[in-house]
């Protein structure tokens, strides 16, 4: 395997985006990314975004964004209908393939037009559930009631993830929900609106996109003071019904995690796509993460969730606390579908 | 990147899609129509509903549809409200994972309760058919709390 | 090539049809999967990875329906992505699939690229409302119509060579029994006599819509070392992209449609694509994109591809260059497919398993996929000996 | 080869049925409408191309990197990825780079009859085409640099849409010729449109 890092990042998000188009959303946090690192887009070996025609009600809405990174002469480029995360192991693949030494990821998002809890519903089965329309807060909160019912996790530990999350937030430029001073006891003194998911509980949905330049090697460590090297990725999908699955489990995040050995040294943090406190609690348990250990000191996607975004983010702020200085090995994590079907996991280190 | 609003315009996305089914999922939908509901039986003997095509363990395909019972208990629920525009609800109601008897993968239906108050882990309760059945999932109306001592 | 070899174990293919009433998606897929895994004589437990491809989501209603299909492809525990890259997804699909063999990162891989477009309507799902802009083409044909206006314009070609590619293409259908359009029926006079559609688009000249799926498994050295039959080997893979509309874009031969070609036939050591070259699997939705890619992909001079259709060169009927003996995209258009047909059809041939419509002695083969506005290509040459 | 109409046994298998399901018709669709609302915005460059169209303008951007005109602005070159903010104010007149008789009804716009035609529209001034309808002549006296002029609504109908323009129409002034129609004319001035320049005679 190549040495590939990420050499350089960067990200946008706030609560709506309503006078910028996604084209307009990615041109400066691209052009921020290759800044960065002197490079223009004939330096970049292999471009690859992940985003969703239906978060724009567009087919073929990736096609547009397509104007954001600038094609001429033509880009070896290619996109995933996945979370940006995605994109970023394509790019990985195509570094260890020795067919290019950087990669252009960018992941986008823009769901506040529509009502994005209706349109997950469409991600269901097409059959059997999509027809009912549940939204993703209805299908997480049986997900949530499931686990506090186990006994697995109780209410008190879900409100203390929320908490954690919004007070972490408070120094995140990119979160769109913070807070410095919500306690335990307000989180539990708000009215369920998915029962027994209250609203902290539940993910900030955002509007956004995150850029991310991957290099392998030498060039990496040219580029960058302090690049993040990517040590291990891997990502693994579950079967599909919400039935025929434990949905206290994610033996797909277990799994990746494995894969990608995050077990195999100390870390020192890790950045979770959990996009409910109970599903943030699930990934803690199937990561096998230490109950001491800094989790999403960004607030997580909790703080703010720009779907098909919001898995390259945890990437991206991950690297650049690496980057920083302020820690030496770190997890990130990204997911896709209803319930934590599907999981990535990246673990990165400083040199 | 000025983000001041401004110019909006109404999109609606809209199409009547028509789903061919093949032979497992229509057998449920037939069921439906029929007022029964079924499961398939995989190679352990256990009954899934609905019943999938394809094992979700082995990937092998399931052929053995088999009728299930049309009560059950739930196994977890939350409350919706308010009810979604497209969705076969015009009332606040339960969503509810349902066991039924003799099964041994839930069921995702609505419950047919006034308040999240009258929703329970373990609750018991049977299906609410429609009068006019054409073979679709919202055959069933949902699913409403026991009458102690009726038979299912 | 950089990294490891790339061999094609096994091709599947569904039946090609305007409704595929059958099956649901799961079983759609299911069965190109099922054909592939059979022709690699290789089970589920074998493959390490899925790589999926369809076009938009619209088609079939279903956002992101690979996580509904996990459990058909048996994806369950695995690996597994979905790449989008417009009317080339299927050969961008099988390049992200090659490209994790490539990389060592799996030994077998199991890619399938599919649409059900009965489910919706393809021009609905391609000519959706949107606010703030002109809509005033009606579907893809309205798009690609003053397109090949141009190139008729400026290559001086006869008016019917469209219908000579439509008709040779629909006759190469007939000798492939997954085809979707078997015209038996058809001739010459009958394509030539089809309604306009989007001038200079005939009916006749326009690809079907189909529900479809097409998977391959592929696998490395040692897998292609161990197959008892013939495998097809990667000798180069190339995708490239450029925006929609740009000052000095030639729409006719896209810069990135020229780059994507050079850069495959450099890998695969091609210095003469016409001579080198044995059969062609090309992506053509609109019968005359043969002779503008057979120009742009360096088989004829400029402006003077459409005379390669009009000498019987490109026809599995003694041309010295066979273009898509498959019945190409013309007689099956499952879009999400249709780029992987074009890159399976092409080591089927090299594998001499392609049937009926065999090109004897084929040994090197391109199989060729775009989309989007004439802006998104994947590439690749498969040959018979390792490279 | 098998048969490619018969669906390996092995994928479905026989299904068997509850003797209740075995003398029934079966189901073999279903029906699963889907609708879903959105309320877009248009984005700061598009807004202020649309308003323009209410004041009887057209207005495009000009790129940071060489001053080619873009229409309608979205705000980026796309050649570079660089933002674009100067507006420039165009011409209404400019020739058909291309175009399509279109014989298929479209969706939502019962106000076209078919046969109607859409072209690239190339307005004096601007580095690349945009979508628009000719009329004001025969389908097919319709040629590629044909020159044309913008018939706009009424002023009392004029609003933030381009469809304030109803289409364009044949000025009757001598054709561009084909060599410098539509994007030609920018490769005109370099290899492969990489250097290329604009030298547009009629700009």
């Amino acid at each position: 395997m190549r040495d590939v890092a990420v050499v350089a990042t960067a990200q946008h998000q706030v609560a709506a985006l309503t006078g910028t188009t996604e084209v307009q959303l990615m041109v400066p946090l691209l052009n921020a990314v290759r800044d960065a690192i002197g490079l223009t887009q004939a330096d970049i070996g292999f471009t690859c975004s992940g985003s969703s025609d239906f978060l724009a009600g567009q087919a073929f809405s990736f096609v547009h964004t397509l104007d954001a990174v600038g094609s001429v002469p033509p880009i070896c480029e290619s996109h995933v209908e996945m979370d940006g995360a995605f994109a970023l192991y394509e790019a990985w693949v195509k570094i260890q393939t020795g067919a290019a030494d950087t990669a252009l990821v960018y992941g986008y998002g823009k769901s506040s037009p529509g009502s994005l809890r209706d349109v997950l519903a469409l991600q269901l089965d097409p059959y059997y559930v999509a027809p009912l329309w549940p939204t993703a807060d209805a299908v997480a909160a049986l997900q949530a009631r499931l686990l506090l019912e186990s006994g697995v996790s109780g209410a008190g530990e879900l409100a203390e993830i929320a908490v954690r999350s919004m007070r972490h937030a408070v120094g995140s430029p990119h979160a769109v929900r913070s807070s410095a001073d919500v306690t335990v006891a307000d989180v539990l003194a708000e009215a369920p609106v998915a029962d027994p998911l209250r609203p902290s509980d539940i993910a900030a949905e955002a509007d956004g996109g995150c850029a991310v330049v991957l290099a392998a090697g030498d060039l990496a460590r040219g580029l960058c003071e302090r690049p993040a090297w990517i040590r291990g990725i891997d990502h693994r999908i579950d079967a599909h019904g919400l039935g025929v699955r434990d949905l206290t489990r994610s033996p797909s995040a277990a799994a990746a995690a494995v894969g990608a050995g995050a077990g195999d040294d100390r870390l020192d943090f890790a950045e979770l796509h959990g996009l409910y406190t109970s599903q943030e609690a699930i990934l803690v348990r199937e990561l096998d993460l230490d109950d001491d250990l800094l989790v999403n000191p960004s607030g997580g996607a909790l703080a703010g969730n720009t779907t098909m975004a919001a898995g390259l983010m945890r990437i991206a702020e991950a690297a650049a606390r690496i980057s920083a200085g302020e820690g030496d090995r770190a997890l990130a994590h990204a997911t896709s579908g209803p319930c934590l079907q599907q999981n990535l996991v990246c673990v990165l280190e400083g040199e | 990147m000025g983000d001041g609003g401004g110019l909006r315009a109404d999109l609606v996305l809209e199409y009547p899609f028509t789903r061919t089914t093949g032979p497992v999922i229509g057998a449920f939908l037939t069921g439906l129509r029929e007022g029964v509901i079924t499961g398939i039986r995989r190679s352990d003997g256990t009954v899934m509903v609905p019943p999938v095509e394809y094992d979700p363990v082995t990937s092998e395909p399931l052929t053995e549809i088999v009728e299930v019972a049309a009560c059950g208990e739930v196994v977890s629920w939350t409350w919706v409200d308010p009810p979604r525009p497209q969705s076969p609800w015009d009332e606040p109601h339960g969503l509810a994972l349902i066991m039924l008897d003799g099964t041994d993968t839930p069921l995702l239906h609505g419950v047919l309760v006034g308040s999240a108050a009258e929703l329970w882990t373990g609750m018991r309760v049977e299906a609410v058919w429609r009068d006019e059945r054409v073979g679709h999932i919202c055959d069933l109306a949902g699913f409403a709390p026991e009458v102690p001592g009726a038979v299912a | 090539m950089s990294g490891e070899r790339i061999a094609v174990l096994g091709v599947g293919q569904t039946k090609y049809r305007s409704t595929r009433g059958d099956v649901s998606i799961a079983g759609l897929v299911r069965e190109a999967a099922y054909r592939a895994l059979e022709d690699a004589q290789l089970g589920w437990g074998d493959i390490d990875a899925v790589v999926i491809g369809k076009a938009p989501d619209f088609f079939e209603g279903v956002m992101m329906p690979e996580l509904y299909l996990a459990d058909a492809l048996g994806c369950v525990g695995k690996p597994m992505l979905r790449v989008h890259t417009a009317g080339s997804v299927g050969g961008s699909t099988a390049l992200v699939a090659a490209s994790l063999v490539q990389a060592r990162i799996h030994r077998r891989v199991l890619t399938l690229g599919f649409e059900k477009q009965s489910e919706s309507n393809a021009t609905w799902a391609l000519s959706l409302p949107q606010p703030f802009s002109v809509s005033a083409n009606a579907g893809a044909g309205g798009y690609f119509s003053p397109i090949i206006r141009q190139y008729m314009a400026r290559s001086g070609a006869p008016d019917l060579i469209g219908c000579m590619v439509a008709f040779k293409d629909r006759q190469n259908a007939l000798l492939n029994p997954y085809a979707h359009l078997h015209q038996h029926d058809l001739t010459f006079e009958k394509v030539v006599e089809s309604p306009m559609l989007w001038d200079p688009i005939r009916y006749s000249e326009t690809c079907p819509s189909s529900d479809g799926a097409c998977a391959m498994v592929l696998g490395d050295e040692v897998a292609g070392d161990a197959a008892t039959g013939p495998v097809a080997w990667v000798h180069g893979t190339a995708m490239r992209s450029e925006a929609n509309n740009f000052p000095g874009r030639d729409e006719v031969n896209p810069l990135a449609s020229r780059d994507c070609a050079a850069d495959v036939f450099r890998q695969a050591g091609i210095t003469d694509p016409r001579t080198q070259v044995d059969v062609v699997e090309v992506y053509v939705p609109f019968s005359w994109y043969e002779p503008m890619w057979l120009e742009s992909l360096g088989f004829a001079e400029p402006d003077n591809g459409w005379r390669m259709v009009e000498d019987g060169s490109t026809s599995l009927d003694g041309g010295d260059l066979p273009v898509n003996a498959s019945g190409g995209v013309l007689s099956s258009n499952p879009i999400g497919a249709s780029g992987m047909i074009r890159f399976a059809e092409a080591a089927m041939q090299v594998r001499g398993m392609a049937g009926e419509h065999q090109v004897d002695g084929a040994r090197t083969a391109l199989g060729h996929a775009y989309g989007g506005g004439a802006q998104y290509f994947a590439m690749w040459v498969v040959g018979s000996e390792k490279p | 080869m098998s048969d490619p109409d018969v669906p390996p046994s092995a994928l479905s298998g026989d299904v068997t049925l509850p003797a209740v399901l075995r003398d029934v018709e079966p189901v073999r669709s279903v029906r699963t409408p889907i609708r879903l609302e959105y309320s877009v915005t248009a984005g700061s460059a598009a807004e202020a191309y649309l308003r323009a169209y209410a004041e009887k303008r057209i207005v495009g951007h000009r790129s940071p990197v060489d001053g080619a005109v873009f229409i309608p602005p979205r705000g980026v070159d796309p050649r570079y990825g660089q933002e674009t903010a100067e507006e420039v104010e165009l011409a209404h007149t400019g020739h058909v780079g291309s175009f399509c008789v279109t014989h298929l009804p479209i969706p939502g716009r019962s106000d076209l009859v078919p046969p109607y035609v859409s072209a690239w529209i190339h307005l004096d001034g601007s580095a690349i085409g945009f979508l628009g309808l000719v009329a004001g002549c025969a389908n097919e006296d319709v040629r590629i640099g044909m020159r044309v002029r913008a018939v706009w609504k009424p002023d009392g109908e004029l609003g933030p849409t381009s469809e304030s323009i109803l289409h364009w129409e044949p000025t009757g002034e001598p054709d561009v010729p084909f060599e410098r129609a539509g994007n030609r004319a920018w490769r005109a001035g370099g290899p492969d449109g990489r250097d290329g320049r604009q030298e547009r005679g009629d700009a």
